[in-house]
């Protein structure tokens, strides 16, 4: 199908709502978004607004709120509320405001009208799968997940993901042991790591899908000297990882990256709310650095479009040193 | 005793050097001028007595000498020279400490903790040990044993006052100020208290002692001074003055001392206490009262009186005995069933156990009755709650603009007279007055008396817990006498004298 | 046994019965889990109690006076972020000065509670609740949402918690717990044996009467805070060094820990009573629940109401305990002061 | 007349917070007087200043409740757990508020009856409640139902006015009279200012505390089932961390922390200073932790500025005379 053309230098009020403030990645993804506000020329500033995070849900519920009230184009959120976004974001959609989710969806994908994701969630689910494989060897073992809260739809999307790939004979050698919630505090995290070692005998392995989990639980196997006994791996930020990639207690993670995610979601936003593109599947456009990108449904979650950035960045001794300038 | 020897001291008191002179001060709380104009000398080796009625502004004017308040005019003078006090650390390194009308312990230090801890000059660490001796040796010159090491919380009132008047003597001060001492001190602890009084002044001490009871204003001071409705009335030395004009100037007319209540025709037994006891802290306790009858308690500090009537009240149940009451046996486990069984207990401590001090006095007063107020929606009729409050201010004469000010902000003895209206409005059919007349004016004092004769008229059985020997002797019609929890006799109308009561409640030490 | 009475008080006893209840949990897991008697299980429980227990000991200053501070886990992420962030610009910075800088600033900040408490007449729940919340801005402020990262910060400062103080056969005490246990000691000594101390009971548990003798009130509970803020200043740099890295998202709630630490260790809420030590054993009691929980194989989602019950069990027995040796010494205080009073000859010498 | 005086002053003061914050918010953005932002204004936090004003009395009372969020968020889950175990949604939400009493009664029957500081007992309380909420929902989320439900927690039923805002003003009306004209309130004043004495008075207080606290308890497990209504799914972190917010609205309304002061009114415009405000940086695209600093900064300052006022207008008043 034919290319919508996204042209600059409309006004659209646009809002972009991470989970909550204080945390690299979202800072990382407004670096992209105001990337992208500056290529397209939008006369009006790019508010990045986003709740604490003791009262992540009730702030985004309002943030959402005063954005309808205010009449904005179009709003990008990165949704740490579930389902419990639907009334606020199907009120804003109500008043024409464009509601797109990135980072983490709308899990019934009500009130929303299209889904950036980073990567395929069952991807994700299989990625960390083979990087368990390859951590441990042909031979697998004992592992254990290392999670953020309970309540994090897109950590349960991959653990979901991942426990469907584990079915897969490939992983037969690869058992899991159990979830653990670290609630993406550090010093909670570090405590959850240890006690897990205590908790799973046997355990050769701790996969935590959380940038907060990940350096956590590598720094408490290093404090423990258990590093060539239980390795760590997930998701992480270089930057973050660096030391203990080199020194082995994580030989191996993956990412995406956190820029490109804002600024192809800013793209989207910006082409939706001014008409350049209609969120139905089939619709596709020229996001700027990042090439054409089409919406499609998304096969993850029971209704829902989504866009699939991709791909992933694997990380290891190799290129960490470089990613993480 | 010694005071004839006071009486004949050399030198008289006039001639020796002012330490604190107070010179026209002046002190407005709201409507009220607690105080206009005052002037007072004290001297070196001069018991000084303060005398006035509730609310005259003695305290006021302690408060200001210890620089809780600031005046509005008049200045203070120290040896001469002009001074400020701006709080009460100053006043003490001016050598100034007062023992207040309400004791202010420290609930969770111990007793030695509390005595020490206002000397700045014990150095940087505790000696334990040696402050506990210097407690212990502090309160036996007052004649008091108390465990030093435990907390203060919990103590008995009396307890409390005497760990206050180890906290003042233990200041080495050349002013030192009582507001009411003995206001809940017995005859014996009264005795040796002053003789410590004496010794201090003998030192050279300047003393303000403050007190209701006039027979002690005359056993101690040297000179009287009397207030009335916040301004100076009088300063004469204590020989020209007698008790009866004392009271005169105080209230401004004539007036006598009180007198025996005449004894009332018995009525039907109301109560029958049998072999009453709580573990550990009383026993064996049997007495009967009858309805329009007046039972003294007497006894020294924690003889366990009060722990009589908090069992009879339902607070602190009793363990053993039984309680026959209208010829009903009961068992008192709250004092909501005791208040239904119609019996009121009038606490010792306003303070802590008696008044809401922030609510005002019409609230306090429907308290235990809260429900004859309620409209049918469970509101409040407060005009109804005025009207009674309304009826005590006058009944009581209650000293007071307005029944809706917080009882806080009234004088120490009209706090009392609130709590006394507080239960009379119950109608109860037995009373339990534990100090009913503690700090209150010889004016107030005189109407509780009789108040106490009406009420015993009207048929209400009456338990009279008092410290104030003169005052059980002249209202009972029997005296029950405790000693460390046990019962030691009843004597009868006739055969009660300050004598046979004291001995009955000292043992033999008293005797000896 | 009237000896013991003479001189040991209810309150003392209460101490020795939270220990007792900690060794009934310990034998209760023990039973429960296999190889709960480990030097490791020990190492885990006293490293995750080290710093709660330091800013317990602030707390519970503060609380003596009969007062609150909610700020010290902004402040604790406060030191941690800003020292982490020092040191990483300056790796050649010694490990004294890194430690003063911790606590200056904790003190600086308590400093400002403190003043606003005590001068400014505001009550420290109102004072500590506003600046819980103005700490933690300024520091996503002026951290412009960046991480301290473990491999910025220089070795030794990630050595120390792996740091042995002391072995003792198999155990291992850490040297971040041995400062936590020193500092305990210091100020339980300073508590019972300094005449200032006896200040900040008096002030709490009769706060109208201290002002009213002449008590300096208001530099008791000015220093209360200044000394918690200091306490969690170093705090936080404990902090920073357990868990390297650090986001400004760090030692978040920990309030509530260290408030439980300091209730379920007897110290009355509403000043006057209490001792840094009756804290250091809440915050190990608690620790000792959270940690053995885990190690039970039971799902992840019962842990919290467990431990609910337990801190309340825990709490309940504590205070029956007690209530039953106050009885029992209260019965007996009777009678000592009976047999004085018979013989008042007898006392007086 | 002299407390009257010095209360008024401090309601005086809010009042006057209040119109400037709304003088503010009326001149810097068009939204704000529209009735949907007003309507919106206090539905963001209709939850908490229901369960406000029982805390109100709660601490006049002299105790605190630090478990009402926790409560709230084991009320939803319960009425979520049954409710997918296949019960009809109105038995699911009567369970509820029945689970709240319960909670209630814990509370009180440890704090009152066996004497417990309230402040250990719902410590201990917010963490178990929050547990066994966990315990019923894990990592799920629960949703789906039917429609009356979610619309009474979304949609406007009377006017412009949803059920929520209804039932606190009407319950606001409902607190004014009992603790300022209703034997009740006279005892949670009574019993905040000098519990001994109320109970040497034969107040039954330990009564009076356990109906304070299942009330606390039943309130806040409407205010959870409002809260799920109006979110139309149910979680286990359903309402973490209110009452932090629930207790700074009380203090700030000029209630002692202590006990025995407070009232009513305060109470009410401290809510309407708070989320007068919080809408107003809302608009203002002012929103995260520089929010919560105004908010704790507005805490400190509204009792600081008048007290040094109060201070230097002595110390001037002193040195003239
Ligand atoms: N803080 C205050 N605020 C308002 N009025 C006060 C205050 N303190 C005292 N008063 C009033 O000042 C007057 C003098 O009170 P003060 O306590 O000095 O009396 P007193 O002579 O000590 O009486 P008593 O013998 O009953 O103790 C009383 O009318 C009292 O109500
Ligand atoms: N010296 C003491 N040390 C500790 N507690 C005491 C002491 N004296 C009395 N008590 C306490 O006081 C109670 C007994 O005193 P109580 O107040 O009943 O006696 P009382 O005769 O009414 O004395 P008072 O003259 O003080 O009213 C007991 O419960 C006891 O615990
Ligand atoms: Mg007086
Ligand atoms: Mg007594």
């Amino acid at each position: 199908k034919a290319q919508s053309a996204v042209t600059g230098g409309k006004a659209v009020d646009m809002v972009l709502l991470p989970k909550f403030l204080g945390i690299l990645p979202f800072d990382q993804a407004h670096q992209g978004a105001e990337e992208a506000a500056k290529e397209l020329a939008n006369s009006k500033k790019l508010q990045y607004l986003g709740p604490t995070p003791e009262n992540s849900v009730a702030g985004q519920i309002e943030i959402v709120t005063n954005a309808a009230t205010q009449g904005v184009g179009a709003i990008m959120i990165s949704n740490n509320s579930g389902d419990q976004i639907v009334p606020s974001a199907k009120a804003a959609k109500a008043k024409g405001i464009k509601v797109v989710t990135w980072d983490s969806p709308i899990p019934s994908a009500e009130g929303e009208d299209v889904f950036v994701a980073q990567v395929d969630f069952s991807e994700t689910g299989k990625i960390m799968a083979d990087m368990a494989l390859s951590i441990l060897g042909k031979d697998g073992g004992k592992f254990a997940i290392l999670s953020a809260s309970p309540d994090a739809a897109n950590q349960n999307a991959w653990i979901d993901a991942m426990k469907n790939a584990l079915k897969d004979p490939k992983y037969s050698k690869l058992e899991l042991q159990g979830i653990v919630y670290g609630n993406d505090q550090s010093e909670t995290s570090y405590n959850q790591a240890l006690a897990m070692v205590d908790k799973f005998p046997g355990m050769k392995l701790i996969m935590a899908p959380t940038s907060v989990g990940i350096v956590s639980a590598a720094k408490a196997m290093q404090d423990e000297k258990l590093c060539d006994k239980i390795k760590i791996s997930g998701l992480g930020v270089p930057s973050e990882m660096l030391a203990y990639t080199k020194n082995g207690c994580a030989p191996q993670f993956a990412l995406w990256s956190f820029v490109d995610l804002g600024y192809l979601s800013y793209y989207t936003a910006y082409a939706l709310a001014t008409g350049a593109i209609k969120a139905e599947a089939g619709a596709s456009f020229k996001a700027g650095r990042m090439g054409n990108y089409a919406i499609t449904k998304d096969p993850t979650r029971k209704a829902g479009l989504r866009i699939l950035m991709g791909p992933f960045s694997l990380y290891d001794i190799n290129n960490v040193e470089a990613a993480a300038k | 005793m010694s005071w004839t020897a006071a009486q004949q001291r050399p030198g008289g008191a006039a001639t020796a050097p002012p330490i604190l002179e107070m010179r026209g001060i002046a002190k407005r709380f709201g409507a009220t001028q607690a105080l206009d104009d005052v002037s007072l000398t004290l001297r070196a080796g001069e018991i000084h007595a303060l005398l006035g009625e509730n609310g005259a502004g003695k305290s006021t004017l302690i408060k200001i000498m210890t620089g809780v308040y600031q005046p509005d005019r008049g200045e203070i003078l120290l040896s001469g020279q002009p001074i400020a006090i701006g709080s009460a650390a100053e006043a003490q390194r001016h050598g100034i400490a007062a023992i207040y009308q309400e004791p202010l312990l420290f609930p969770d230090l111990n007793v030695a903790e509390n005595i020490f801890v206002s000397h700045q000059n014990r150095g940087v660490v505790t000696n334990w040990r040696k402050m506990f001796r210097e407690a212990e040796a502090i309160l036996a010159t007052l004649g008091v044993t108390l465990d030093v090491r435990s907390p203060a919380r919990g103590l008995t009132l009396a307890a409390q006052q005497s760990v206050e008047i180890a906290k003042a003597i233990s200041l080495n001060v050349r002013v030192l100020i009582m507001d009411e001492p003995t206001a809940s001190l017995s005859a014996h602890e009264v005795g040796q208290l002053f003789r410590l009084v004496r010794d201090l002044r003998d030192q050279g001490v300047a003393i303000l002692f403050v007190s209701h009871r006039m027979e002690e204003v005359f056993q101690i001071a040297d000179s009287v001074t009397v207030f009335r409705d916040g301004r100076l009335i009088s300063t004469r030395p204590a020989a020209e003055v007698s008790p009866q004009s004392a009271i005169a100037d105080m209230v401004g007319r004539e007036m006598g001392l009180f007198q025996r209540r005449a004894p009332a025709p018995k009525g039907e037994k109301l109560l029958s206490v049998q072999g009453l006891g709580r573990t550990g802290v009383f026993s064996d306790v049997s007495f009967d009262l009858h309805r329009g009858e007046v039972l003294g308690f007497a006894g020294l500090i924690g003889a366990g009186r009060t722990d009589i009537g908090l069992a009879l009240f339902g607070i602190e149940p009793a363990t053993a005995g039984q309680i026959v009451l209208n010829g009903k046996t009961e068992t008192i486990r709250s004092p909501r069933q005791a208040m239904s069984l119609g019996v009121a207990y009038v606490s010792e401590d306003r303070r802590q156990l008696g008044l809401s001090l922030p609510m005002s006095i019409s609230a306090n007063i429907s308290l235990p009755v809260l429900s004859r107020y309620l409209t049918r929606l469970g509101l409040i009729r407060t005009s109804q709650e005025r009207d009674t409050a309304e009826g005590f201010r006058k009944r009581l004469s209650i000293r007071t603009p307005n029944v809706e000010l917080p009882v806080a902000k009234l004088s120490g003895g009209n706090q009392q007279k609130v709590m006394l209206s507080k239960w009379l409005n119950t109608h109860p059919a037995l009373l339990i007055l534990d100090e009913p007349t503690r700090g209150i004016d010889v004016g107030a004092k005189a109407e509780v008396h009789a108040m106490i004769g009406e009420l015993a008229a009207e048929g209400i059985g009456i338990i009279l817990i008092s410290s104030d020997l003169p005052e059980v002797l002249a209202m009972s019609d029997r005296v029950l006498v405790m000693r460390e929890g046990r019962q030691m006799a009843i004597l009868d109308g006739g055969a009660a004298t300050s004598q046979t009561v004291m001995t009955a409640a000292m043992g033999q030490e008293f005797a000896a | 046994m009237k000896w013991l009475q003479r001189h040991i008080r209810p309150e003392q006893v209460r101490e020795l019965s939270l220990l007792l209840l900690i060794v009934a949990a310990v034998l209760i897991f023990g039973s429960m889990i296999d190889g709960y008697y480990t030097s490791r299980t020990f190492n885990r429980i006293t490293s995750s109690v080290a710093i709660i227990t330091v800013v317990a000991v602030g707390q519970t200053l503060v609380v003596l006076t009969r007062n609150i501070d909610l700020a010290v886990g902004s402040i604790v992420g406060c030191t941690a972020y800003f020292t982490g962030a020092q040191l990483a610009a300056h790796h050649g910075m010694p490990p004294v000065v890194a430690v003063l800088i911790a606590m200056a600033l904790g003190c600086v900040m308590g400093a400002i509670n403190g003043a606003l408490v005590a001068y400014g007449r505001v009550p420290s729940i109102i004072v500590t609740l506003g600046s819980l919340a103005i700490f933690r801005g300024i520091l996503i402020d002026y951290s412009g949402a960046r991480t301290v990262t473990t491999d910025s910060l220089p070795k030794w400062l990630l050595e120390l918690p792996r740091l042995n103080f002391v072995t003792i056969g198999d155990l291992d005490i850490r040297a971040m717990f041995a400062l936590a246990v020193g500092i305990v000691l210091l100020f339980q000594i300073g508590t019972s044996f300094l005449n200032v101390a006896r200040q900040f009971y008096a002030m709490g548990s009769n706060p109208d009467a201290a002002e009213l003798i002449g008590m300096p009130a208001r530099r008791i509970v000015f220093s209360a805070f200044v000394l918690s803020g200091t306490l969690s200043g170093l705090a936080g740099f404990m902090f920073l060094a357990r868990f390297g890295s650090i986001t400004v998202e760090a030692a978040r709630g920990m309030e509530l820990q260290v408030v439980a630490a300091v209730v379920v260790g007897g110290v009355n809420i509403f000043g006057g009573s209490g001792t840094v030590f009756g804290a250091m054993l809440g915050a190990i009691m608690i620790g000792t629940l959270e940690q053995s929980l885990f190690r039970l194989q039971i799902s992840e989602f019962w842990r919290d109401a467990i431990l609910g019950l337990l801190i309340l069990l825990a709490v309940a027995s504590d205070a029956v305990i007690l209530n039953r040796l106050r009885a029992i010494w209260a019965r007996t205080d009777l009678k000592l002061v009976a047999r004085d009073s018979a013989s008042p000859a007898e006392a007086k010498r | 007349m002299n407390i009257r005086a010095r209360l008024l002053r401090w309601e005086t003061l809010l009042l006057a917070m209040l119109v400037v914050i709304a003088g503010l918010n009326i001149a810097y953005s068009p939204f704000y007087l529209g009735v949907g932002n007003i309507v919106n204004l206090f539905q963001l936090s209709i939850e908490k200043i229901i369960v406000a004003l029982i805390m109100t009395l709660i601490i006049i009372c002299g105790e605190i409740d630090l478990s009402v969020a926790s409560v709230m968020g084991l009320a939803s889950c319960v009425t979520a757990w049954l409710f997918q175990m296949g019960w009809p949604m109105p038995w699911a939400l009567v369970a509820a508020l029945a689970v709240g009493g319960v909670a209630g009664l814990i509370n009180g029957f440890w704090t009152a009856y066996v004497g417990l500081p309230s402040l250990a007992v719902t410590l201990a309380g917010l963490i178990g409640y929050r547990g066994v909420a966990r315990i019923l929902v894990e990592d799920r989320a629960i949703g789906g139902y039917p429609l009356w439900f979610n619309n009474l927690g979304q949609q406007p039923q009377f006017g412009p006015l949803t059920i929520s805002i209804v039932i606190f003003l009407a319950m606001f009306a409902i607190m004014a009279v009992v603790l300022h004209r209703s034997a009740l309130g006279r005892l949670v004043y009574v019993m905040g200012n000098n519990l001994q004495a109320a109970r040497y008075s034969g107040v039954r207080v330990r009564r009076v505390k356990l109906l304070l606290f299942v009330a606390s308890s039943m309130i806040a497990a409407l205010a959870g089932l409002l809260y799920a209504a109006r979110l139309g799914s149910v979680r286990g972190d359903m309402a973490q961390g209110f009452e932090l917010d629930v207790i700074t609205m009380v203090l700030l309304g000029g209630v002692s922390i202590f006990g025995g002061s407070g009232n009513l009114l305060g109470v009410g415009l401290s809510i309407l200073v708070i989320l007068n405000l919080r809408n107003g940086m809302g608009l203002a695209d002012i929103t995260g932790n520089t929010q919560t600093s105004v908010i704790g900064a507005l805490l400190i300052l509204s009792v600081l500025v008048p007290n040094m006022a109060r201070m230097i207008h002595t110390r001037w008043k002193g040195r003239e005379t």
